[in-house]
């Protein structure tokens, strides 16, 4: 199975999806399409499960499809949507990085991720494995990119799970990959999610915001006295 | 016989130092007087003073304690048995291989940690400003008998007065510029140590200038006496150990030598005279200097010492 | 009974947390429960010293974690006992209550199966359950400055595990030609077997993301800036397990992957890489040291600066002072947690300008905390000092350079504890402001004291009074970690 | 090393008394020293449950006093009879003890100096329970660090002497200037470590042997020997109180109570200075080159002048003492640099008589500054003040303590025919030949050093008298003091041992010298070491000979018969009257012993000297401000110091580090996304280092 072959262009083209859509995901501004965005992510990431364990003939990996299509192609995107809903949230984001300099960057690790990952796997006798990594691998660095880039803590969130399509990408294109890997990667989906569920409710009760720089004042030890304490240090000796 | 040459050496080095101590306070008083037009007292007058002294009753402050009376006769002990061990007109002597330059500068510390001591025992406001003074100017003072001495160890190989002594008779060093650093080196130190001027006026009781006299203001009857005698011991034995190092011509050489012993007394008594007479016309000559101003007389000495030192390795190396 | 021993020490903690979730909080049953369920754990935990090295399926008992494992089960218990005696001050409503306990619960269950797990994607898993149950405990009390801690711990630890699992899938790429497909890709032991036949590009790679992903659970400069806030802010026996426990497991998963990576000669040297971040753990703890006012940030920060050291041993193949330091360090930071926590309790602040004289006012307190510090400012009688030196010796005997840079930073965090030591433990005492409910069991303050001392106790004996067969179980150690 | 130590014993057919199968065998004396060893840590674990008894204090202060006997026994017993081989501590982890005559001289020392205290203890024991447990420790910590033979165990020994003496110096902490020298000086201790360890491992090697006898057999060299030299020198310099990093020193002796001060002082400094010797001259091997001692000849130097000098400015009595043992550590340091520039010149006799001065001193300033610290402590305990200024006319009151301290201040005057004299004498005689080291520059520095000696010893001689003269001469300054009485006898006892040592070292330098040739023979191994006799000690042949029973004898004579003189000649008794009143006005009523303010004061006393010499080495000041005229109030003088280790030295340092951890915090202010930059940062860096990697 080499480039050319059908299983490769498909399998390749899945993932190049993926990736476009990590584009997509740091291109967007209203949270909705962000949402959007995100599920059209974990569905093709389903079909890319799916795919792959057609042509690995691993039935382990429809039921990882299966579970990347429940979990973040609908159940996911349905909850942050209700969320958005029930929370009023402005529909806009607010980036700490300018939408043209974060594509600039992630243009960047696109490179370094190939640049990185081919000549290291060059011994690797199976091309999609390599493809497959490095779209892998920048859609991890994508992800990362897109939580620094938002102050959003529901985009911080998304920036999160799209990381994590990375990985379940990276894996699915692994032959023969242990089935408890995959099937953890979902359940590390579902608990993250669920766990960024009760922090962001209680962000919003305490602070009602989901800007988490307004979280930057909150930071322990830091109200009080700053210059004070700076006096009180000169002078002693050590 | 060796031994009874240096034993009676010996006895003959302190029955003459013994009579030479009044001797020579009185004469360079005498001469002093002679040099400003004075008649002066008769050169016995110390001696004089001291056997009357002695006669007296001290009185005591009240609050004075044993230090008080011990401190004279220590101060007096530490004087004479320094004082002893400086050779005088010959070598030899019983106590001569204790007689090393560290030791009589420690004796003369000892002696001048008892007269602090002393001045400080009653608590009067001068006598405390005397001891802290004596004790201030010595930590100048000693530093550069050290470095006198390095010097001397150098050439010499040793620190003891005897050896020393032989070699500068030998007269092999020849005339040194180093040598002669040293001697006002040293010379400067015994000034100062014996409290003369320019450091210090042994005739006046002006409280602001005064060093030495400020710790035995206290002192009456036989503790003066004593403080007078040591005071006068030690300037005996400065003059003798610049005699005995830097002068030591006529020395008669260890073992019976009668002539010998006879030309070194006379030798010696010449020595002392001249020593007297020459510092008799340096304390007419000059002023007493302010308090604040020795610590930079004493510190010219300390780096004549420095320069004498190494004006010596350069000699040395140039050698 | 020994192949199950490792399963049951895991679903023993994680059938206590169920137990703990279905049980009314009502007085001071939950607190004693979990008490009965770490001594049990516990129990077990020492067991497993008993049971001889080998692999059973996914767990594997080995010299590197029978000791860790035995640490664990120690110092869940005297968290336990301790939290017994302070859960009341925390004043948790009904389902806080239960969460916190059965999150400890689930913490511990996680904890040991780090430690014990032979599949490197059931270690990743362990890991991450710990790290999503610590996440839960530090926002427990929901005030802002937990909220942030919670936030920033949840983000950064996402990403760290997120890395993690896939320097995890790179090793089982490298892996999988040589040993098939299935779970021995996954074997730490199967890798070992093969690693030095596998590509070494691979490796490195693996590697690379294994060191950031676990590093930034092991508080890794420059990955640490959650733990700090985190130790912080959640409820103070949290505290003891999150800087005792947490950090030990993630960093044996850096030295198992280091195991892997190092035995290939082509691959990327992991020895530098680990020396690298611990160094910038130490100086920048040492310096941070400096600042702090608040006293459970302090000793986050020497966390930092101890895992550091740590790493620096690790990285210069010192592994026996690794080891060592780890253990010693984890005895040592939850004895002084507990001091500190109770003595956060009595004063009713945890700054430090408001806890002062605590060894003229609470003698046995004040005291304990103040050998703790001067424990971790590296003075002895306790394990870190035997630790350090031989660290400082092993550097300055294999890479004299770095004792410059090492000691600059011992003595910069020695000197910053010293003066936290002082202000805490001497002086005239500040006054008691007793937060309601603190230490109302019998016993009194002694649940906190007793616990503290017998650590440092332990500490001791390991610095000092080794049994000839321990000392040749963490000989075993240093070789398997290579 | 037993063999090796051994040998020189053997050859002079002075045959080991030790043998096996004798209750007196070396592995029994190491035995019953480990055994005292245990027991102290024992006794400190136990002192804290006992403490609440009354006589708990007594126990342990006696078990002290009998462990300090013993570890004295052991020290001259090795010295006399030969060294005991290794054995390990049965610890956890390897631990090597031995005992040779280098280790013996300094637990003979350590005895004895631990014996006063320890006697001095039960007449004025600890009470808390912290301090009755870190006072064993603090003395099982230096007999440790003394014994040990191998890096480890020295430095275990040392760290937790350092972490028990802490303890003692917090003892009073309620007071904030103690828990200022208390930091400060576990800082110290800390920093002390810090230095030293990485110096055992440069010693030890990439073998990583840190024993002993593994170190002498691959001495460093090159630039490690460079390194060790310059992190010993610091670390132990540090413990030691060498200038610069002297500062600790006063704050913490100050602060401590009376007989720690003299244990610390006495003993805990030695243990610093016998690390230097051992790690610097024993185990460093005698190859090294001739700068080698010139670091510890210079700061050597300069400790005994800075020291002697704030000794003659400082107010408080223990500061001052402290400062004391600054410049008397400073000589000690100075006699063992010059031991191994004379080692590396190829002087053996010069070489054996500076270590030999260095090791006498020590013993020496071990006795007569345990007793002065004593003394300090009774007088503190009678008076309730160690400040010069409020003290006065003790002499009478306390006759026995005036009698102890006038003898040690003698001693440290260094006064013949006393203790201190005999050494700094063997001490001058060295350093008189540091000429004949051929090189220049180093003729040149011993001239220097010569003058910082002689300046040094004549200071402390003024230091000495200011000291006894506030303290017991002259009237009380304050009620208190014309109160005081003499303490209870194990006191007085604790200050006529080290007296009556004091003395009779003093007496007879030469009979030790003898007995220390084994500990010079560690140091300068092929060193000849100078045969002294029992009544005379000597600078090779034709040199310098020093005769401290002739000397004293004929001190006796020429005082006995001035005393025989004066009583023939002179009347008997003495009459009393009033102090002349200097012109002063009457004292107040209350103040029945005469007002303090026309006595000489402690601040007036160090004016000569701050004037001359305090101006340009301690930046003293000192200012008048006249009451105006009319004005019938009292001028005020002002007058102060400052050391230039604090300002130039340790104010920067703590500048730096404290701009250094603002920038760092810096990082803390990051944002929440900037944070998560730290990670991504992190990540992409080492990517693209492997992607370099690969490409190159």
């Amino acid at each position: 199975m080499t480039f050319g072959s059908t299983g490769y262009d498909i399998a390749h083209l899945l993932g190049g999806g993926i990736l476009l859509l990590s584009f997509v995901l740091l291109y967007q501004r209203r949270l909705e399409g962000v949402i959007g965005a995100f599920a059209i992510q974990g569905g093709l990431l389903a079909a890319a499960a799916a795919w792959q364990g057609w042509m690995q003939d691993e039935p382990g990996l429809y039921v990882t499809a299966l579970l990347a299509f429940g979990a973040k192609a609908l159940l996911i995107p349905l909850a942050l949507r209700l969320l958005l809903r029930r929370l009023g949230l402005h529909r806009t984001v607010e980036p700490a990085l300018g939408i043209g300099p974060s594509l600039l960057a992630a243009s960047a690790l696109v490179g370094l991720s190939v640049m990185v990952v081919l000549p290291v796997t060059a011994g690797q006798a199976q091309a999609l494995t390599r493809e497959n990594l490095a779209l892998a691998l920048s859609v991890v660095l994508l992800g990362m990119l897109m939580m620094i880039g938002r102050r959003n803590a529901i985009s911080q969130v998304i920036g999160l799970l799209s990381l994590e399509n990375g990985l379940i990408l990276a894996a699915i294109g692994v032959r023969g990959m242990p089935l408890v890997v995959e099937l953890s990667t979902a359940a590390l989906v579902l608990m993250l999610a669920l766990v960024a569920g009760i922090v962001v409710f209680l962000l919003r009760d305490q602070l009602a915001t989901l800007d988490t720089d307004v979280l930057h004042g909150h930071q322990g030890e830091r109200h009080q006295g700053e210059r004070h304490q700076g006096e009180r240090h000169q002078g002693e000796g050590p | 016989m060796d031994w009874l040459a240096a034993i009676l050496t010996q006895i003959l080095h302190l029955a003459l130092v013994l009579a030479a101590a009044p001797l020579v306070v009185g004469g360079i008083r005498w001469l002093k007087a002679r040099m400003q037009g004075r008649i002066g007292a008769s050169p016995l007058q110390p001696l004089r003073d001291f056997l009357k002294l002695l006669r007296k009753r001290p009185l005591l402050a009240e609050n004075a304690s044993w230090i008080s009376q011990a401190a004279p006769h220590a101060g007096a002990t530490l004087a004479l048995a320094a004082l002893v061990l400086v050779p005088s007109f010959a070598r030899g002597m019983a106590l001569a291989p204790l007689a090393d330059l560290v030791v009589i500068a420690g004796l003369l510390a000892a002696g001048r940690v008892a007269l602090a001591l002393a001045g400080m025992d009653v608590g009067t406001a001068f006598g405390g400003l005397g001891a802290s003074r004596e004790m201030s100017f010595a930590a100048l003072a000693e530093p550069a008998l050290l470095l006198v001495a390095l010097v001397l160890a150098m050439l010499a190989g040793s620190t003891g007065l005897e050896t020393v002594g032989a070699l500068f008779q030998e007269g092999s060093l020849g005339l040194r510029v180093s040598l002669g650093l040293a001697l006002v080196a040293l010379l400067a130190v015994a000034v100062a140590e014996n409290a003369r001027i320019p450091v210090d006026n042994p005739a006046t009781h002006l409280e602001l200038t005064m060093v030495h006299e400020a710790m035995i203001l206290e002192a009456s009857g036989r503790h003066l006496a004593l403080w007078e005698a040591a005071s006068a011991l030690r300037l005996t034995l400065w003059l003798a150990l610049v005699a005995a190092i830097f002068f030591p011509f006529g020395t008669a050489p260890a073992g019976f030598a009668l002539l010998g012993w006879v030309v070194g007394v006379a030798a010696w008594v010449a020595k002392m005279a001249l020593l007297c007479l020459a510092l008799a016309a340096f304390e007419s000559a000059i002023a007493k200097m302010r308090v604040f101003r020795v610590p930079e007389f004493l510190g010219a000495a300390l780096l004549l010492g420095l320069l004498a030192a190494l004006l010596l390795f350069l000699s040395t190396r140039l050698a | 009974m020994t192949l199950h021993l490792p399963w049951i020490i895991v679903f023993l903690p994680w059938a206590g947390a169920l137990l703990l979730a279905a049980l009314a909080p009502r007085g001071r049953w939950p607190a004693l429960v979990n008490l009965g369920v770490s001594g049990v754990s516990c129990g077990l935990a020492l067991a497993v010293l008993a049971v001889p090295e080998g692999v059973q399926g996914w767990t594997r008992v080995d010299a590197v974690n029978q000791p860790l494992v035995a640490l664990a089960g120690i110092i869940g218990l005297a968290t336990a006992a301790f939290s017994a005696a302070t859960v009341e001050a925390e004043r948790f409503d009904g389902l806080r209550a239960r969460a916190y306990h059965a999150a400890f619960q689930l913490f511990m269950g996680a904890q040991f199966l780090a430690l014990l797990s032979d599949n490197l994607g059931v270690m990743w898993v362990a890991i991450e359950i710990a790290t999503l149950a610590s996440v839960l405990i530090v926002a427990v009390h929901g005030t802002p400055a937990a909220i942030e801690a919670a936030w920033k711990f949840f983000l950064l630890c996402g990403i760290g595990i997120a890395l993690a699992l896939f320097g995890t899938i790179l090793l089982y790429l490298a892996a999988q030609p040589l040993v098939g497909q299935g779970d021995p890709g996954l074997s730490w032991g199967a890798l070992r077997a093969v690693a030095q036949q596998c590509d070494p590009g691979i490796l490195s790679l693996a590697f690379i993301f294994l060191v950031v992903g676990y590093g930034t659970k092991a508080g890794l400069v420059p990955l640490h800036a959650w733990l700090p806030d985190a130790e912080a802010e959640g409820p103070l026996p949290i505290t003891a397990v999150l800087s005792g426990l947490l950090l030990n497991a993630a960093l044996v998963a850096v030295l198992r992957a280091k195991a892997i990576v190092g035995l290939n000669p082509g691959a990327l040297e992991p020895g530098p890489l680990l020396v690298g971040f611990g160094l910038a753990s130490l100086l920048l703890a040492s310096l941070a040291l400096w600042r702090r006012r608040d006293a459970r940030r302090l000793f986050a920060w020497s966390s930092i600066e101890h895992m550091g050291l740590s790493a620096i041993a690790f990285g210069l193949g010192a592994n026996l002072a690794g080891m060592l330091h780890l253990m010693g360090h984890s005895l040592v930071k939850s004895a002084v947690f507990f001091g500190i926590g109770a003595a956060a309790q009595i004063k009713g602040s945890q700054k430090i300008s408001d806890i002062g004289g605590l060894a003229a006012s609470h003698p046995a307190l004040g005291w304990g905390l103040a050998l703790g510090i001067a424990g971790l400012a590296g003075l002895p009688p306790f394990s870190l000092f035997v630790s350090e030196f031989r660290l400082v010796v092993a550097a300055a005997a294999m890479q004299p350079w770095l004792v410059l840079s090492i000691g600059i930073g011992l003595l910069l965090a020695g000197t910053a504890l010293v003066r936290a030591l002082q202000a805490l433990c001497l002086g005239p005492p500040t006054p008691d402001a007793p937060v309601p409910g603190a230490f109302t069991l019998p016993g009194g303050l002694w649940w906190a004291t007793g616990p503290a001392w017998a650590l440092l106790a332990l500490s001791m004996l390991l610095g000092f009074a080794l049994p000839a067969w321990f000392t040749a179980l963490l000989g075993d150690a240093t070789r398997l970690l290579g | 090393m037993a063999q090796r130590l051994g040998a020189p014993f053997c050859r002079r057919g002075r045959a080991p008394k030790l043998a096996a199968g004798d209750p007196l065998s070396p592995p029994a004396v190491l035995t019953a020293l480990i055994l005292i060893l245990a027991g102290l840590a024992l006794l400190a674990v136990v002192a804290v449950p006992l403490a609440r008894f009354a006589w708990a204090g007594l126990v342990v202060h006696g078990f002290c006093l009998f462990a300090a006997a013993v570890l004295a026994g052991v020290g001259l017993a090795v010295l006399l009879a030969g060294a005991l081989p290794v054995q390990a501590l049965p610890l956890g982890v390897p631990a090597l003890v031995a005992v040779d005559a280098l280790s013996a001289w300094f637990l003979l020392l350590l005895g004895l100096a631990a014996a006063c205290s320890a006697l001095f203890g039960l007449a004025h024991p600890l009470a808390a329970p912290r301090l009755l447990a870190a006072y064993p420790l603090f003395l099982a910590g230096m007999a440790l660090a003394l014994v040990a033979a191998d890096g480890f165990t020295l430095l275990l020994g040392f760290e937790a002497m350092s972490l028990a003496s802490w303890v003692l110096v917090a003892a009073d902490h309620a007071q904030a200037e103690n828990r200022h020298a208390a930091r400060r000086y576990l800082a110290f201790a800390l920093l002390g470590g810090v230095c030293l360890v990485p110096a055992v491992g440069l010693l030890g090697g990439v073998a990583g042997d840190l024993s002993f006898a593994a170190i002498r057999v691959a001495p460093p060299q090159g630039w490690v020997a460079a390194a060790v030299l310059a992190l010993v020198v610091v670390g132990a310099g540090a413990k030691a109180g060498l200038v610069p990093l002297h500062n600790w020193l006063p704050l913490a002796h100050a602060a401590a109570p009376s007989h720690v001060s003299a244990l610390m002082s006495g003993a805990m400094t030695k243990v610093a200075v016998y690390v230097l010797a051992r790690l610097l001259l024993d185990l460093s091997g005698p190859a090294q080159p001739l700068w080698w001692g010139v670091p510890l000849l210079v700061l050597g130097a300069a400790s005994a002048v800075l020291g002697a000098l704030r000794a003659n400015l400082e107010e408080d009595g223990k500061t001052l003492l402290a400062c004391s043992t600054i410049e008397n550590i400073g000589l000690i340091c100075l006699g063992l640099g010059l031991a191994a520039c004379f080692r590396a010149a190829d002087l053996g006799v010069l070489a054996g008589l500076a270590a030999g001065a260095a090791l006498l001193h020590a013993l020496n300033h071990a006795m007569f500054k345990s007793l002065l610290f004593l003394g300090m402590g009774e007088v503190a305990h009678g008076a309730a003040s160690r400040r010069l200024d409020r003290l006065g006319g003790l002499i009478h009151a306390m006759p026995w303590t005036a009698g102890a301290v006038l003898v040690g201040a003698a001693a440290a005057a260094s006064l013949p025919p006393l203790s201190g004299f005999a050494s700094e004498w063997l001490l001058l005689q060295a350093l008189l030949a540091a000429w004949r080291v051929g090189d220049l520059a180093f003729q040149v520095l011993g001239v220097a050093v010569v003058a910082a000696a002689a300046l040094a010893a004549a200071l402390a001689a003024a230091a000495m008298v200011r000291l006894f003269g506030l303290v017991f001469l002259g009237r009380p300054r304050t009620p208190r003091a014309a109160g005081a009485v003499d303490g209870p006898m194990p006191a007085r006892l604790a200050l006529l041992l080290p007296a009556a040592l004091t003395i009779l070292f003093g007496l007879l330098p030469g009979t030790l010298l003898g007995l220390a040739e084994g500990a010079v023979q560690v140091l300068v191994p092929h060193g000849m070491v100078e045969r002294s006799g029992l009544a005379m000690v000597r600078v090779g042949d034709g040199g310098a000979r020093y005769w401290p029973l002739a000397l004293t004898l004929l001190l006796a004579v020429v005082g006995g018969a001035i005393w025989w003189l004066v009583r023939r000649r002179a009347p008997a008794g003495v009459a009393r009257g009033p102090a002349w009143d200097g012109g002063f006005m009457a004292p107040p009523q209350h103040l029945p012993f005469g007002d303090p303010v026309t006595q000489p004061s402690a601040a007036g006393f160090g004016q000569p000297l701050r004037r001359m010499l305090g101006g340009s080495l301690l930046a003293a000041h000192e200012s008048v401000e006249m009451a105006r005229p009319g004005d019938p109030g009292a001028a005020r003088v002002t007058s102060g110091f400052t050391d230039p280790s604090e300002a130039r030295l340790l104010a920067p340092l703590a500048r730096l580090r404290d701009a250094l951890a603002a920038r760092a915090e810096q990082l803390r202010d990051l944002p929440l996304t900037a944070t998560l930059m730290l990670p991504f940062g992190t990540l992409v860096a080492l990517l693209a280092l492997a992607a370099w990697l690969e490409a190159g």
